[in-house]
C-alpha cells in the first residue's frame, strides 16, 4: 500500500532478512480493550494451521475492564512455537508486541535481552506515559538499547487502513489489533484466509466492521510485505514439527475437561448432572458444558459451592454421572460435604481449577497449593482419590479417568487442574470415542432374599457398594452422614462396626491402585543420581529442564504424578533406586509431604509461589545445584 | 406432577411404616406428625418405591428412617440442595423434605430461600418446635424473644423469624400452616400441598416434650381451639369462633381487625383469596392472643415449576440436534497432519 | 446510635475518598453510588475513623477499597457476619455493608437474613445489578427470567428474588430502594438509613455497562422517569406523574391500582404509611410497567437493635456482679489437700 | 432397716467382708431415665473427697430420651478410681450396677471376668427382657456364671424407703438412683454428707423431692450396713492418693476450656467475644462461657457454622479476643473463613471437639480424625498452630497456650480437643491466675511519617502485624483476602509479593516454635529401643501402657506431643535416637503422616477408630509386639 511508503520509520532500501528459527516466544501486550487475547487466540490458531508444536500463556488482569492505559488494566497473550517438541508458553519472549507504555512497562521485564520490541508509537503521548509512570518516553530516551526496537504508529496505520470505511475513530481503532496480527503473520510467513474466515463468522451481518478488520489485517500484513525497513524487522521462518499423522486442533484445558467429561457419561452410558456455582479460573467447564445439552448433559447454577455439590450428592443418589466444580475457596465450602459422599459411598466428580491462594488470593493467578486439601481437608478418616491433569489436552484423558474411578468404585474423586492449564492451548491430536474402553454402570435391581436390602452390599472385589436408583421397586432404603451397619446399612453406633466401616472405607480407596497404570518413567532412566518428581501443570517445565540437563550429559530421570491418591503401587519402589528426589512444587511443599510420608523417601522441594508457572531456567538451575551437592 | 388418584387407595399406612424402631423421645409431637403421614400417603395414590424423603439434621430429620421409601438423612441445613439434584435427576419421583426450625431456617435459610425461589416441585414440612432438640435444647431462630436456654441464660435477644413470612418474601407460591396434633387438618393440607405442583411450604408446629413443652399450648389447646385458631378455605369469609368473630381490613388503616359477626352478617368479613399475596403476609403477621392463629393453605398461586421449565427448555433447545460426539470432538478450526510426513 | 448533626460538617467529600485508584469498568453505575456516599457522608457528621465499610466478594464489594475510611473486603456472601462481630465488639462504630446481588442474595442469602431479623444496627447498600459482574456475567438470583448469560445460554429458568421482599419476610425494620443515577434522591435515602437505628436495608438498581447495560432503563431514563417511577413519602399520598396518577386499592380484590387524580382530587389514593408492612409488600410487587417501580424508603418501623439489646442486656445480668476470677476457679464443690501427708 | 431382713437374697448371718484395694473401676448402667449421670457425677465427687486419684468416662447415648428400656437407650457412667496416680477410665469395670436388662446386655462385655454385677431384679420383668432381646432372665439362667450376681429388688426397696413421702409411683422410683448411690458410698466407706448438701441445693424449695431421696440415699446406705449379706457384696477400703497439697476441684474438658479462654482473655487485658453453633460434643463450651458475662465475655449463636467464625474474625478486627467453637463437620465450614483470616494476619482461637467422623459420623461418640483437617485443611499454603489437650484438667492450660500464641503471633490457632476430653472428669489442683505470666496486648495508634499506614507493617522478631483497631484516628486502612503489598497493603497481584507474603507467613508461623517448650519425655529415658509418642486424649492410656511395660523391665518411653504445628524444634533430633517409634492414634495416621514427613523418621501407626478410647492392654500389647520384632 501506498501508505507504507511514507512510514517514517521505514527507509534506506535493505531488503528484510529472513532467519531460520527452531523455536520463537512471541508476546501480545495491549490494555484490556485492545483484543490482545483475540490477536493471540488467532495467532495461535495459524500458528496450529502450518504445523508447528506450540504452547501458550493467556495473562490477564483480575479487573473485568480496568480503566484504559492502567498497568493493572494491561492484558498479555504470549505462545511458544516451534518445529521441535513445545512443553512451556517459554521462559522469555523474543518478541514483545507493545501497544501502550503500560504494555511495554509491565512486561519489558521478562524480554530475552537483544529480543524485539514493536511499538505502536501513536498509543505514547503523555497521558498515557503518566499513567505507566514513565518519566520520558522510553522509546526516545535509549533506556531500550539492550533490545531491538521496531517503534510506529499502528494506530495511524489502522486509521488509514480502515479510512474508506467510514467508521466512528473509536470503532476504527478497536481493528489495531487486526492490523499487528496481520503484520505477525507475514514475519511468521503464515496464511490469512482462516483468519479471515473467522472474522467472517465474527462479524456475521455485520459487514462494516467484518470489512474492515479484514482490511486491517491485510494492511498489516502488507505492511511487513512492502515496507523496506532496515534495522530490526525480520521475517522468521519455522519448520513444521513433527507430528503423528492424524486430525488436530488447539484446545485449552477447561474445554477439553468438558469434553472430557462428556467422554466420560458417554463411556458410562450415563447421563451427567453438573453443579456449579460461577469462580475463577472454574466457570469455563460450566460454560462449556451448559452448551451441551444435546449430549444429556443437565447443567445447574446452585446458588453457592455448598449448594451445588448438594445438587450433585442428590443427583448421583438418583442415578446421574454427577460432576461438581470450582477453585479453592469454594472447595473448601464444599468439604463437609464430601464427608457425606464418601460416608454414602455415590460416585461423584469434584473438580478443583486451582488458583493463587490463601483465601481469595490471586484469582486469575495460577498456583498447586490445593493438593493438601485435596487429600486431606475433610473432618475424619475420609479418604479420596485424587488424581491431576498435567497439560490442557491431558484435561480431557484425566476427566474420563477420574469418572472410570467414580463410578467403578462408588466413591468422590477429586480432580485437580490450575488456572494456567484452564487458560492455556496447545495442539490436540482429536481421539474417536472408540478410542477408549467403555465403563457401562449396573443399577442394583435385583431382590434380597431376606426382603431388606442392604445399601452396604459391597462387590468382594472392589469394595464398591450397590447403587440403587430411588425408583426401583421393592428396594426402597435410606442412607445418610450418621454411621451405618455394615451388614444391614441402618444407623449403627457400636465400635465395631465403626471400626469395621472405617478399615473398609479405607481398604476400599487404597484398592483403586489397583486398576491404576503402574508409574512410568517420562524421561530418563528407571534409577540414578537424580529423579525430579513432579504433578500438574509443571509437566511442561520440568520435562523441558530435565531434558536440557541430559543433553549436558547428566543422568537425571522424570517422573511425573498423574494418581496422586492412591498413588500407583510401583511408585515407593521407583523413588527408592534413585539418589536423590526433587518435588518442584507451585506450592511451599505439599506432594514433597505426601511422597516422605508414604515412601520415606528424602524428596527435597523447589518451591515457587508466585502465581507464575516455573520457567525451565529455574528448575534446571535446581537440578544442577542439586547434582553438584 | 401429582395427581391424588380417586381411586381405592393402592397402599395401607403400614406399608408405608419401616421396620426401624422409632428413637423420638415419648410424647414427642413427631409422632403424631409421622402417624399423619402414613395415614395420608394411601390416600395421595402415592407409592413408596416413587417416594423419596430427604432431611437434614435434628429430630426432625430422623424421620425418612421410619418411612418405607426411599430416603436421604443428609447434613445439616443441606436437604434442599441433594432434593434438587434428585427431582432434577429423575422428575418422576415424588421429593419430599423435612426439616426443622434450626436445619431449614438456621444454617439452611439460604438453600430454602432458594429452593422456594426456584419454585422446584417438591412438599416441604418444617417442623417447626421452636428449639434444638437433638443439640439438646439451644433456642432457635424461631424462638421467641426472650427464650431461655443453655446459649441465653437469660432470654434471647432476637425477633423470631415467621417461616411463612420468609417462605412468602422469597417468593414461595404454595405456603400452609399446620399442628402436630390436628389430626383431621394435617391430611387436608398434606393433600393439597402434594397436588400443588412447586415448592409446598408446609410449617408444622411440633411440641419438643423435653426442651420446648408447651410452647404452642395456648393456640393448640383443643379446648380453647376455636376461639384460638383460625383455618382459612379458598373463597370462604375468614371466619372464627364457630363463626362468632371474623377477620375485618380497616379501610383506613389497611390493617386487620377482629369483628363480632352479629346474626351471621359476614359482609364486614373478608373473603380468603388464596392468590392474594399481601394478605396472606398480614394473615401470618397477625399478633396472638389479640388475633386467632392462622392455620391451613394461606396463600396457593401455582407457577410453573423449575423441573418442569428445565424439561420443556431442554425439549426447545435440543429440538433434533443430534448428540454425534466424534463431531463435538472436532468442532472449531482442525487440520490434518498427513502420514506421508 | 447514628443522628444527622445539624453543625455544618466537619469533612468534606474528599476526606472520604482513599489513595487508591478505583479500577471498575468505564461508565459502572459503582461510581455513581461512590460519588453519592462520598458527598453523603459529611452532611451525615459521620468521622471517617469511627466508620467501617465490609463487603464481600465481587465488583461492588470493592467498594470499601475507595473509601478513607476502615475497611475490609471479606470473602463471598459473609459480610454480614464480619460486620456483626464488628458492632458487638464496638457498638461506637458506624458499620456499613456493601454487597451484591449475588454476594448477598445467592450465597449469602442466610446471613442476610439473620443479620436483617436480628436487627443488627448497621446499614446495607445491595448493588444490585441483576448480574455476576466480576465473574463476567453469569445470571444471578434477581435476574429476569429468561436472561441469557455464559450459564444460562438458552436462558434462565427461575424467577427472580426481590431484595426488598426478601427483606420484608426476613423480618427487615427499614426497607428503601434507589437507584445508581438517582443523585438527589439517594443521599436522602441514605440519611433515612443511617438515622434509622436497625438493619437499614437499601437496594440500588445498579447498571453495568458491560454484562447487563440497560436493564433498568426502562424506568431509570430520566425522561420517562415520571410516569415510571413513584418515590414514596411518608404521610403523602402515593402520587406520580406529576400528581396525575396515583395509587388506590381496591376495597374488593384488595389490591393496587393505577388511577388518575382528576383535578388535583387525591381521595381514591392511598397514603403512604411507612409502618404498613402489607402495604409495602403490596407496593414492591407491583408489575413494571403496568404500575411504575416504587423507590424511597418503603417500609420503617424501628424495634430495638441487636447490639442495644445486647448491652442492656449486660447492664442488666452483670448488674454489681465482682469479676473474681479466683473465686470462678473455686466455684462448686473442692476439697483440700493438706501439706502433711 | 427392718425391710433388710426381710429381703430375700439375703440371709445366713456372715458378716461382710472388707478387701483392701490399690484402685477400682465401677460403671453405672441404666436407661436414660435413670440418672445414671447424677449418681456417677455425685459419686465422682465423693470419691474425689476421699482423696482418691480418679478418671471418669461418661457414655451416653446420641439419642434425647430413648424410649424406655431399649438398648440404645442405655445411659452409663464408669469411674476409676484409686490410691495411686490414675490416668484413664478403666480398661474392665470390676463392679457393674445394671438398672435393667438392656444396661446388662451393653454393658456385661466390658465387664472384668469374675467381677461383680449389682442387678435390679424388679427391672426384669418380661417386657424388659424383650427390650433388650433376651430369651431368658440372665439373672436366673446361669449365664452369668462368670460373674458375680447381687440381684435384688432395688425398686421395691426404694418404693418402701420412701413410702412415708406418698410420692406417686413414677417419682418414688426416680430416686432409684439415690438409693444405688447410697449402696454404693457404703460399698467404698464414702460419706452421705456432700451429696446430701448437694441434694439441698438442687431440690431447694421442693421440700418432698428433696427429702425422698434424701431418705433413699440413706436406705441404700443402710442396706448395706445392715443387711448381712453372704456372698458377693463387699466392701472396699482404699488408701487417699499421694497428691500435692492445694485446693483441689473435679472438672470436665469442657469447663476446664472455657476457664482456660477466660483466663487467657484476663492475662491478654482483652474483652472475649464468643461465636459459636451448638453442635455435639462442643456445645457444652458455649453453654458454659454464655453465663460468664460478668467477666467480659459476650457469647453469640450464630445462624451457622460460618456465620460463628465470620462473627469472630469481625470482633478479633475490632479489638476482641475472638474465640469459635464447633467439631468436625463444622470446622470443615469454616475452613474457607479459616484462610480470610491468616490472610488478613487476625488473631482467633478455633477450637475442635473431635467426634467420630466422617460426615456426620458418630456425634456423641471420640475420635482425634480431624488432625490433617486442622493442620492442612485449607485451600492455598495457608499455615496455622495446632496444639491439642491431652486431659479434661490440661484443656485450662492449652486454652491459655492457644490464646498467647493467636495474640503474640496476630494469627488464627487451632485447639483440638475430644469428646471423651469434653466430658470425662478428673480432679484438677485449681490453679491462682498469677501462676501465669500474663501477655499484654498493645493496640498499634501511632501516626506513620508517611501519613499512610501500612496494616502490615511487622514486628522484626516475631514477623507479627500492627493490630490497628477501626476507630483509632488517622489510622484508617483497607484489610481483605485478596494479597496485599508486602510494603503498603494494597492489593498487589505481583509475582514477587506473593512470594514475599507467601514466605512471610509461613515464616511467621514456623517461629511460633522459638517460643514454645521443648519437647520434654513424659516418662522414661530420651533414647532407647522404642518410644511411644500420642498426643491429645490417648495420654492417659499410653502412659499407663508405658509405665506398665517399664515394670516388666522394658525401657520404653512416651512423648507427647501438645503442639503439632509447629512443632518443638528438638522433637526431630529427639525421636531419631531411638529405634522405633509408635504412633497409637484414634484415627488411620495421622500425626504419624506429620511426623515422617517432617522428620523422615519411620514412625509406626497404632490405629484404633472404633469411637471409644483406647484400652491400656491394646497399647501395651502393641508396645510388647513391636518390641518383640
Ligand atoms: C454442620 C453442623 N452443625 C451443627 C450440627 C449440630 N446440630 C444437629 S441438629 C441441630 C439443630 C436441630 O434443630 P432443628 O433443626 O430445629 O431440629 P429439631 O432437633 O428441633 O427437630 C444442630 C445445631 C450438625 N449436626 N452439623
Ligand atoms: C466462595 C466463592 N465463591 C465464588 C466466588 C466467585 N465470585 C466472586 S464475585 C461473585 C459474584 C459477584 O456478583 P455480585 O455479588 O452481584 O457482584 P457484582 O460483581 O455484580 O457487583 C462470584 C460468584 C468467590 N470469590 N468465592
Ligand atoms: S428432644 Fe424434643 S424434638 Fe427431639 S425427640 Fe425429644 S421431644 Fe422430640
Ligand atoms: S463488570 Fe459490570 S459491575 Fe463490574 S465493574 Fe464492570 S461494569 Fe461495573
Ligand atoms: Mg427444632
Ligand atoms: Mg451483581
Amino acid at each position: 500500500m501506498a501508505t507504507a511508503a511514507k512510514e517514517p520509520s521505514a527507509g534506506n532500501g535493505a531488503r528484510v532478512e529472513t532467519v531460520q528459527r527452531e523455536s520463537v516466544v512471541v508476546r501480545f501486550a495491549g490494555d484490556s480493550g485492545d483484543g490482545m487475547q483475540l490477536t493471540g487466540g488467532q495467532f495461535t490458531l495459524s500458528t496450529a494451521l502450518a504445523g508447528n508444536d506450540l504452547a501458550t500463556f493467556p495473562d490477564f488482569p483480575a479487573e473485568i475492564r480496568a480503566p484504559q492505559g492502567t498497568m493493572f488494566g494491561v492484558s498479555a497473550f504470549q505462545i511458544h512455537f516451534g518445529s521441535s517438541r513445545i512443553d512451556t508458553a517459554g521462559d522469555q519472549p523474543d518478541v514483545l508486541v507493545a501497544m501502550n507504555p503500560a504494555a511495554l512497562k509491565t512486561n519489558l521485564p521478562s524480554l530475552r535481552k537483544g529480543g524485539l520490541v514493536i511499538a505502536d508509537t501513536g498509543e505514547f503521548g503523555t497521558r498515557n506515559l503518566q499513567k505507566a509512570h514513565y518519566a520520558a518516553n522510553p522509546l526516545e530516551d535509549g533506556s531500550l538499547a539492550p533490545y531491538q526496537l521496531l517503534a510506529f504508529d499502528i494506530s495511524k496505520q489502522t486509521l488509514e487502513s480502515v479510512k474508506e470505511f467510514g467508521l466512528g475513530n473509536k470503532d476504527a481503532l478497536r481493528c489495531k489489533n487486526m492490523w499487528t496480527l496481520g503484520l505477525a503473520l507475514w514475519m511468521f510467513g503464515r496464511k490469512r484466509a482462516p483468519v479471515i474466515d473467522w472474522l467472517k463468522v465474527k462479524f456475521g451481518s455485520n459487514e462494516l466492521l467484518r470489512e474492515a478488520n479484514i482490511a486491517a489485517l491485510n494492511a498489516g500484513h502488507a505492511y511487513g510485505e512492502t515496507a523496506e525497513l532496515s534495522g530490526p524487522l525480520k521475517q522468521f521462518r519455522l519448520e513444521p514439527a513433527e507430528a503423528e499423522p492424524g486430525l488436530y486442533r488447539t484446545i485449552t484445558g477447561a474445554d477439553a475437561l468438558a469434553l472430557g467429561l462428556v467422554a466420560g457419561a458417554k463411556l458410562s452410558g450415563l447421563p451427567m448432572f453438573f453443579g456449579g456455582y460461577p469462580i475463577t479460573p472454574a466457570s469455563a467447564i460450566l460454560h462449556a458444558l451448559a452448551r451441551l445439552r444435546e449430549f444429556d448433559v443437565t447443567t445447574f447454577q446452585a446458588e453457592d459451592e455448598i449448594a451445588a455439590i448438594g445438587a450433585t450428592i442428590g443427583a448421583a443418589y438418583a442415578g446421574n454421572l454427577a460432576v461438581t466444580s470450582s477453585s479453592g475457596p469454594g472447595i473448601a465450602l464444599k468439604s463437609e460435604a464430601m464427608g457425606l459422599a464418601v460416608m454414602t459411598e455415590l460416585p461423584l466428580v469434584i473438580i478443583n481449577s486451582q488458583r493463587g491462594g490463601p483465601s481469595t488470593g490471586l484469582p486469575t493467578k495460577t498456583e498447586q497449593s490445593d493438593l493438601y486439601q485435596a487429600v486431606y481437608g475433610r473432618n475424619g478418616d475420609c479418604p479420596m482419590p485424587v488424581i491431576a491433569a498435567r497439560s490442557p489436552s491431558d484435561c480431557f484423558d484425566v476427566a474420563i479417568e477420574a469418572c472410570r474411578i467414580a463410578l467403578e468404585y462408588m466413591t468422590p474423586v477429586m480432580l485437580l487442574t490450575d488456572g494456567y492449564i484452564a487458560n492455556a492451548a496447545e495442539p490436540w491430536k482429536v481421539p474417536e470415542a472408540h478410542d477408549y474402553t467403555p465403563f457401562p454402570v449396573h443399577f442394583h435391581e435385583d431382590m434380597p432374599e431376606s426382603g431388606k436390602l442392604n445399601p452396604y452390599l459391597r462387590d468382594p472385589e472392589t469394595l464398591k457398594r450397590v447403587w440403587v436408583k430411588p425408583g426401583t421397586p421393592g428396594l426402597m432404603h435410606r442412607i445418610g452422614g450418621i454411621e451405618k451397619s455394615y451388614d444391614t446399612g441402618n444407623i449403627d453406633y457400636s465400635d465395631t462396626n465403626h471400626q469395621k466401616m472405617t478399615d473398609t472405607r479405607k481398604a476400599k480407596i487404597d484398592g483403586v491402585a489397583r486398576t491404576i497404570p503402574l508409574q512410568a518413567v517420562e524421561v530418563g532412566n528407571d534409577h540414578g543420581p537424580l529423579v525430579v518428581v513432579g504433578w500438574g501443570s509443571t509437566y511442561g517445565p520440568i520435562r523441558q529442564a530435565v531434558e536440557h540437563v541430559r543433553n549436558q550429559g547428566h543422568d537425571v530421570a522424570h517422573i511425573h504424578i498423574r494418581h496422586i491418591w492412591p498413588m500407583p503401587s510401583n511408585l515407593g519402589a521407583l523413588l527408592k533406586v534413585y539418589d536423590k528426589v526433587l518435588v518442584p512444587e507451585m506450592n511451599t511443599g505439599q506432594l514433597k509431604t505426601l511422597l516422605r510420608d508414604q515412601f520415606l523417601v528424602d524428596a527435597k522441594p523447589l518451591n515457587k509461589v508466585s502465581g507464575q508457572p516455573f520457567r525451565i531456567a529455574e528448575i534446571e538451575a535446581a537440578i544442577l545445584g542439586m547434582l553438584n551437592q | 406432577m401429582n395427581e391424588v388418584t380417586k381411586i381405592a387407595p393402592a397402599t395401607k399406612p403400614d406399608d408405608w411404616a419401616s421396620d426401624q424402631e422409632v428413637r423420638w423421645c415419648p410424647g414427642c409431637g413427631d409422632y403424631a406428625i409421622l402417624k399423619a403421614v402414613q395415614r395420608t400417603m394411601p390416600e395421595l395414590g402415592a407409592e413408596p418405591h416413587n417416594t423419596v424423603f430427604i432431611s437434614g439434621i435434628g429430630c426432625s430429620s430422623r424421620f425418612p428412617y421410619y418411612l418405607e421409601t426411599y430416603g436421604f438423612h443428609t447434613i445439616h441445613g443441606r436437604a434442599p440442595t441433594i432434593a434438587t439434584g434428585v427431582k432434577l435427576a429423575n422428575p418422576e419421583l415424588d421429593v419430599w423434605i423435612i426439616t426443622g426450625d434450626g436445619d431449614g431456617l438456621s444454617i439452611g435459610g439460604n438453600h430454602m430461600l432458594h429452593l422456594v425461589r426456584r419454585n422446584l416441585d417438591c412438599q416441604v414440612l418444617l417442623f417447626n418446635n421452636e428449639i434444638y432438640g437433638l443439640t439438646k435444647g439451644q433456642y432457635s431462630p424461631t424462638s421467641r424473644t426472650g427464650t431461655r436456654s443453655p446459649t441465653s441464660p437469660a432470654g434471647s435477644l432476637e425477633r423470631p423469624v415467621k417461616p411463612c413470612a420468609f417462605a412468602l418474601g422469597a417468593g414461595g407460591r404454595f405456603v400452609a400452616r399446620t399442628i402436630d396434633t390436628a389430626q383431621k387438618h394435617m391430611p387436608e393440607v398434606l393433600k393439597r400441598a402434594y397436588t400443588h405442583k412447586g415448592t409446598s411450604f408446609v410449617e408444622i408446629y411440633q411440641n419438643c416434650v423435653v426442651y420446648n413443652d408447651g410452647v404452642f399450648e395456648q393456640f393448640t389447646d383443643k379446648k380453647s381451639a376455636a376461639t384460638t385458631q383460625i383455618w382459612l378455605e379458598d373463597g370462604k369469609p375468614m371466619l372464627f369462633a364457630n363463626g362468632s368473630k371474623g377477620l375485618h381490613l380497616n379501610r383506613e388503616t389497611l390493617r386487620l381487625e377482629v369483628v363480632d359477626v352479629v346474626d351471621g352478617d359476614t359482609s364486614e368479613v373478608i373473603v380468603h383469596d388464596e392468590t392474594n399475596k399481601a394478605v396472606a403476609s398480614m394473615l401470618i403477621d397477625m399478633p396472638f392472643p389479640e388475633f386467632p392463629v392462622a392455620l391451613g393453605v394461606l396463600y396457593c398461586d401455582p407457577a410453573t415449576s423449575f423441573d418442569q421449565a428445565m424439561e420443556e427448555q431442554e425439549v426447545k433447545v435440543v429440538g433434533d440436534k443430534v448428540a454425534d460426539f466424534n463431531a463435538l470432538l472436532r468442532r472449531g478450526q482442525s487440520w490434518e497432519v498427513k502420514g506421508e510426513r
